[in-house]
């Protein structure tokens, strides 16, 4: 059966909730501005409702469903006591303006998750209130343009590896800087020198990526930092990776100066079909004074004090550069990800970044001898797996692989990202796959991989066994239908025809 | 650890196919100077369900939940009940832990839903288009003004006192950056919008000019007329709703003439949660505009079999593809928050959405009587929904915070939404929802005439 | 992907709970009694537990997903509100041997739901603790059992309709009565003049289901019960199918001394797969004194009293038959149907049992022309319409048909029940039901039907779209395998092999 | 009202479609006098979801839930940790709203788990064969009983004192009508669970002897020999286990020797509830008598394409075939909270089980240990699990409500489980769980002293 759509099946009549019965009449206040025409927006009653959302969801891949080898995407088990936690009223149920005295347990939140970022990257100090890891990278980057107009220092241009996430160019262009490309070496890491020699007094900053999209640690990243450093700028770093290194060392030991903390990513506060994410800030000393209202700061008494505009110059930081968003940033995440960081505790965190980075190196040396792994020769990955398209029959792509994978009941793998890799796989299992599971994938994609090479043609209809068959994307595009409208030709007297029921 | 499945012997064969002799040994590119041998010094280690669950239910029974007082803040964030179903259904493992819908033949579900969520909003918004959501509302009123200025290639944004004062630091923030230009005062605490005073400002450099409807006064103004002269200067007009609620019983602002809706979407479906997440709203009144817009959006299609499917499309202008040249840096959307929403407008329909807000109105217009009955308190509003600005003969936001302790939430302090504004200082914002009962009214109206006394 | 056993994927080593460091050591106080060898339990982290059980679901046909159209099962919309309720603290984490001081609130809902099943069946008492709808009978039976013995009078048979539920017979035999059929008159209903004809002496009571299994109102109820009365006996009312009748008709009114109420059927408490139920039983005037412990009553004071075995004789009720379980019945069954009929109220009740019949006799009607229905011409049935095989191709089957709703999207009937019918599918959509959701079922159920007349032969191999063909249930039967067993094959050094998996 | 679909449009066009003139029509079967013209009078009319919330939530607030208080409650119903993703995985709708899994086709969920959960219990009781669950243990309890005369055709049943009363209370009812003739007397307080009288009661009309391991007062009686004994009587043996989480610390009853097993399974999963709904164990060491079972059972088999698959089997022993000579009229299982102990029990494994076990050892040790100084109490058992009994120098029953006013839910009073054996007055039931902390116990001490002084 196709599920219709509510337009479908609802209609201006039915309603799922009950209202008060009107109890008299009190005159409207509305003045001239009450609504004239209906809405149009269709009602369903509870059992339909209930109906319509649950077939939609089993329409859908998910982690609770199986492995989601999305590299850089870090898919992991979302616990269930999170979600728990944050449901507790006195989480869910708090107003962002009540007054401070009565919302102390949520700066608590704040504070003690802050701590934790801080302690476990190295940092000075961190800007909770980012919405996402791109409004996270904005944060530092605005902190970094912050910093230097403070010391009157004008510098114009941000460089970004070619391999970097589009956000990061995205939002160094989104705060006014030119963007400009940092070559990598052969081994798909940074080229030091190359970096060095186009350091220079009008650039602000870099923003790298650590472990690279490649899926490499930079090794270099102290020497780049030092370098950027000693030139005047500052250092951007890209923190959707973190879920490998976490435990294992802290980014301001590198001298890092800013990185968004992916909680939906490193920290499994759950991707929701996209979203909401959470990216908070960790900022290095130089950067710490410029960071957004508002923020929590601990008292000498140990009490946590909310800082807003109007207490910011007391709280010895008047040079805030502002606010980023209404109210405190994402604290329903803040609650899963601190229940998360309880769980796992110092020793559970560093033991996750280890099985993430075995899990990962297990799948590429499963498969390096039927896969491409370009940079696999030169040691361990991080946490995930680079592949490109090397040896493919003709005709064959990616693409093709991917969807493939869809027919053996996985999820694809992130695609030709980065860009650096003709045709590029990337496979980040994470920590909460159990071995059984990947060796089922792995054979999965050494099939795959076979047929790949072997030129089959059924790979380029797959998937073949989902919801669906190849979507026409470019129709889409093309002549863009966005929302719903009723159906031109008027229906019969009875209901409307549904497209594909019966 | 109980998320982590594997046991010592998958570890011990894992790196023995590997050829590593440990985990640590994976880390070799982390210089031994940087390594950390061991947990981070100082923390605690891993805790069972039992003690987490403890703990963190101690640091929320620290907050007073707005359910278990008489409740009036809002400005902003509106408490409303939301059906049980809702949350439930949000809660299906395929739509919480599902990721982005880039794979469309795996996720219908998803797509279908925001498709849906769009055709709603764009309704509720009487708009052409809406996108499939944005972090917030301030966001997402901060990237309608990006747009107004692409689209209209001037950089004076002149913003109604009106709005809400957290989305005028949020754009005055960006503005720092971008070299807009914001022109902007704080509101007059009167009954009469100011429209005159706004419209008067508008000129030939103006590229948008951007009013919150209802305002953060509670005040309903003039969209039409304002609409009507900034189209004359050349300038779109930016609506902001921050109470979606509200348009069960007002005009949409897309049939006033607004040209970007945007606003908060946090009321219907999503919960208080102390302000985040939110739910972002983002709608044009004219399809033309589409591909100015920011975010992501979702698009009917058919598949290699000719059925009916929806898929993200228009990526062009998105940072994943376009990089620096995108419309927004913009890479999530607020999706399980769109899908409470969606849900919730589903389950209330046309006929529940206006009798909901027939509710909060009625309920809004006793409280304001009993108000303006307390012996010093003036009601400033003539005209509002379910929420309005009373001026108080004392300063409001140490009042607020006296009635806190009485265990009454009586509403959210022009002190400080203003902190910075002497003029302001007495007034005092109150909403009055439909979780707002008599008893409730009753017990501000005391306890503000027992303080005042 | 076929889901594997637990027992396939798990092992010893494996927790998905974590549990206190242990601290110190405390000498063990099981004196000889500790355990010696392994329990043989397979352990799954908690990533791997969510997916095995979140799979397993997906292979079930639930209401969520579609309509059940299971005559005498009444399974309708399960609100979750009713879920939500139920796991109130105050509610779920209560212990039933707490102070009666401390649960005045538990006792509050007893004797609420107590009420309401009082006002809506106009009988005299309620016992609440029965734990299903079988239970509920043998406590009505023991009822009238308990009454007859306190009268001195031993009489030992039970009239039961060949109609009847099969529990209602078990019931009677497991309380130690004999049983004997009513017969039926040829309009599908008991036939009066044959029961008074074998009333007597040594007739405890009937045992009558109204609506009964046929869909149809017992429209001499009034006249049996005084017949049995005045032959000295009780009259048992099955209560499975009171859904369509509450707030149309009181069981009291029609001369009713007990009938269950199945709260998982009427009042919506969910099914579960299988249970748990609850089933309260309302009693007349003159068997109320021996229902049994433990009960609530309301004193005079408005306080809600605890009534067990040390105060039942200061309550009145010395005559109680005893105890039916441990502790207080189904508390968190009475937490929902309470909240259900909340919601309802009188008005919502009375027009659910008339939409559930409306839907019933909206069914009847659009089938009627291409199936049997074998008492549709006497008139409208009640919640459930009945059809019978008649007319059907040579070799095809009620069973066929039914199989064949399961690849139209639907779940089957009930199949072969009533016995009275040949080849009877009894249809039951129930008040939370579309009326699009209904077309859609008649559409698929007219098509079945022409198929069956027809003899297509694939029916009889239905279903095709389903996670599994007919299964072999007799050699389930032959063969019985009961329990797990390590395959008697040594599985090679790896994982074992996993049936159907890869 | 919200739950039901048809509007007035549709319920028009259906009475057409049957030709009746209104929906009441419908009902002419039931005569004029009987049929009630509108709701019924007295009762409240629908209300909102908001409404009915805050109703039960006032009522469920009158109530002291365990977790708000030092708990210490158990004798025959414990309060464990249950992870939350039990209760979020029973609540996935295809769990459930499914009904009883006849339609094996399009119920593999159900069934699957129910072969599992019969083999983990199986295992847990040392047992070839278990049920797919019953109401609770007390009617599992006599459902054995049941069996065991239908097995051995005697009708004398042994019951040990140290069995639980309200179990007892079930056979004695049920017994009243059926005729089983029960030996039973109420225990004594002793650290001796007393294994020599019984035996010495058993003979050759003895048709089993019902033993509860540990017993009501935490004692564990020594099952093997008393297996013995019974054996060699022609009689079989009943073990009652109420708290199965012992079974992760003492060595499984059929293992020992018993015949039958049942019990409670709420510990595992399936929470306190005020009593119910519970899930009734049920097992039997030998094969051969699963036959005689009564209940659900489910099977594996394959389909038509050579599949494994699971289906209820066996069914000829139940009443919806059998009618009047059904093994039991029982006809639902308890298949949620089946459920609910099965993902909790694959969630703890051998080693979870294990080592819960040990930590609620662990902690009833302190307990013992801790309460045995406070002056006048004395620790009557010597051996025990998670619970044990401790003598008083007063009566426990007012002592135990006088602590609950203080906040502290001391245990379960054996004055209130025998209100008619005075000799058991002074006895209280203190049961320990992993949920308990020191600190709970120390206030137990506390509030103890201060009442005893």
């Amino acid at each position: 059966l196709e599920e219709p759509l509510i337009f479908e099946i609802g209609n201006a009549e039915t309603t799922g909730v009950d209202l008060p019965q009107a109890k008299g009449d009190t005159a409207s206040r509305l003045g001239s501005h009450a609504r004239k025409g209906p809405i149009g927006l269709p009602g369903l009653s509870e059992p339909e409702t209930v109906r319509h959302y649950t077939r939609l969801s089993r329409q859908n891949y998910a982690i609770d469903l199986g492995l989601f080898p999305l590299g850089s995407c870090t898919m992991k088990h979302n616990p269930r006591l999170n979600e728990k936690v944050a449901r507790m009223p006195g989480f869910a149920d708090v107003h962002p303006l009540q007054p401070v005295d009565t919302v102390r347990g949520a700066l608590g939140v704040i504070n003690e998750l802050a701590h934790w970022l801080i302690e476990l990257t190295g940092m000075h100090g961190v800007a909770m209130t980012p919405k996402a890891g791109a409004h996270g990278e904005l944060c530092g980057i605005l902190c970094i343009r912050a910093a230097l107009e403070a010391r009157g220092d004008a510098r114009e241009v941000i460089l970004v590896p070619e391999s970097a996430h589009g956000t990061n160019p995205a939002t160094a262009a989104f705060a006014g800087y030119k963007v400009e490309d940092i070559p990598a070496n052969a081994e798909g890491r940074v080229d030091l020198e190359a970096l060095k020699a186009r350091l220079g007094p009008d650039v602000a900053g870099v923003m790298i990526t650590n472990p690279n999209t490649c899926g490499l640690f930079e090794r270099d990243m102290k020497a780049i930092s030092d370098a950027v450093h000693a030139a005047g700028g500052f250092v951007y770093c890209d923190g959707a990776n973190f879920n490998a290194i976490m435990g294992r060392v802290r980014p301001g030991d590198l001298g890092i100066d800013a990185m968004h903390i992916n909680l939906h990513k490193t920290f499994s506060t759950p991707h929701g079909g996209g979203g909401p994410g959470s990216g908070p800030v960790v900022l290095s000393e130089a950067l710490s004074p410029f960071g957004p209202l508002p923020f929590t700061a601990k008292m000498s008494d140990g009490i946590i004090q909310l800082v807003e505009e109007e207490n910011a110059s007391e709280h010895g930081h008047k040079q805030a550069f502002g606010r980023m968003t209404a109210f405190h940033g994402q604290m329903g995440m803040f609650t899963r990800a601190l229940t998360y960081i309880l769980s796992h505790g110092a020793d559970g965190l560093r033991q996750a970044s280890g099985d993430a980075v075995l899990n990962a190196n297990y799948i590429l040396r499963s498969l390096d001898d039927v896969l491409d792994a370009p940079f696999g020769k030169t040691g361990p990955c991080m946490h995930e797996a680079l592949f490109g398209d090397a040896g493919f029959a003709e005709g064959m792509s990616t693409l093709d692989l991917a969807k493939g994978l869809i027919d053996e009941g996985f999820h694809p793998m992130t695609m030709y990202f980065p860009l650096v890799v003709h045709g590029a796989m990337l496979i980040e299992p994470t920590e909460t796959e159990s071995k059984a599971g990947i060796d089922q994938f792995v054979m999965a994609m050494r099939s795959l991989a076979e047929r790949a090479r072997a030129g089959d043609e059924a790979l380029k209809t797959a998937p073949h066994h989902a919801p669906r068959a190849r979507l026409d994307e470019a129709m889409a595009a093309r002549k863009p239908r966005l929302a719903w409208s009723e159906p031109e030709v008027a229906p019969g007297s009875g209901n409307y025809e549904i497209p594909g029921a019966g | 650890m109980r998320y982590l499945p594997l046991t010592d012997t998958d570890r011990t064969a894992m790196l023995d196919t590997i050829g590593a002799p440990s985990v640590d040994a994976l880390f070799a590119d982390i210089a031994p100077a940087q390594y950390l041998g061991g947990p981070i010094e100082g923390l605690p280690l891993h805790a069972t369900e039992m003690a987490v669950e403890k703990h963190m239910r101690a640091l929320s029974q620290q907050n007073l939940a707005a359910g278990d007082a008489p409740f009036f803040c809002g400005a902003g964030a509106y408490r409303h009940h939301v059906p049980a179903t809702v949350d439930h259904l949000i809660q299906r493992g395929e739509f919480l832990t599902a990721y982005t819908p880039y794979q469309p033949e795996i996720a219908q579900g998803t797509l279908q839903m925001l498709f849906e969520f769009q055709s709603q909003v764009a309704r509720l918004y009487g708009c052409a288009v809406a996108n499939a959501s944005m972090y917030d509302g301030s966001t997402a009123c901060w990237e309608a003004i990006v747009m107004a200025g692409r689209q209209t290639k001037r950089n004076r944004v002149l913003i109604d006192g009106g709005l809400h004062p957290h989305y005028v630091g949020v754009a005055q923030t960006m503005a720092k950056f971008t070299h807009a230009e914001i022109a902007y005062e704080p509101p007059v605490v009167e009954a009469d919008a100011g429209e005159e005073a706004l419209i008067a400002r508008i000129d030939e450099t103006t590229s948008c000019v951007v009013v919150q409807y209802p305002d953060i006064i509670g005040r309903v103004p003039d969209l039409a007329r304002i609409a009507e002269a900034a189209h004359a200067a050349g300038a779109l007009l930016i609506a902001v709703n921050t109470e979606p609620v509200a348009l069960g019983a007002l005009e949409a602002p897309g049939n006033l003439g607004a040209d970007i809706v945007v606003g908060e979407g946090q009321s219907i479906g999503v919960g208080l949660q102390f302000g985040g997440p939110y739910l972002g709203l983002f709608a044009v009144r004219d399809s033309k505009l589409v591909r100015q817009m920011p975010g992501r959006l979702c698009g009917e299609t058919v598949d290699a079999d000719g059925k009916r499917g929806f898929v993200l499309t228009l990526s062009t202008r998105e940072q994943h593809i376009r990089r620096e040249k995108a419309t927004s840096n913009i890479c999530t959307n607020s999706g399980l928050c769109a899908l409470a929403f969606s849900i919730h407008m589903t389950l209330l329909g046309e006929k529940g959405l206006n009798g909901l807000a027939a509710e909060n109105h009625r309920l809004a217009c006793l409280a304001a009587d009993k108000l303006a009955a307390v012996p010093g308190i003036e009601v400033v509003n003539e005209v509002f929904f379910n929420e309005f600005t009373l001026r108080l003969p004392v300063e409001s936001r140490p009042l607020v915070r006296a009635l806190a302790e009485k265990g009454v939430l009586a509403g959210v302090s022009l002190g400080r939404l203003f902190p910075d504004a002497d003029a302001l200082a007495n007034g005092l914002v109150v909403a009055v929802t439909e979780t707002t009962n008599e008893a409730d009214i009753d017990a501000l109206c005391s306890a503000l005439t027992e303080e005042l006394a």
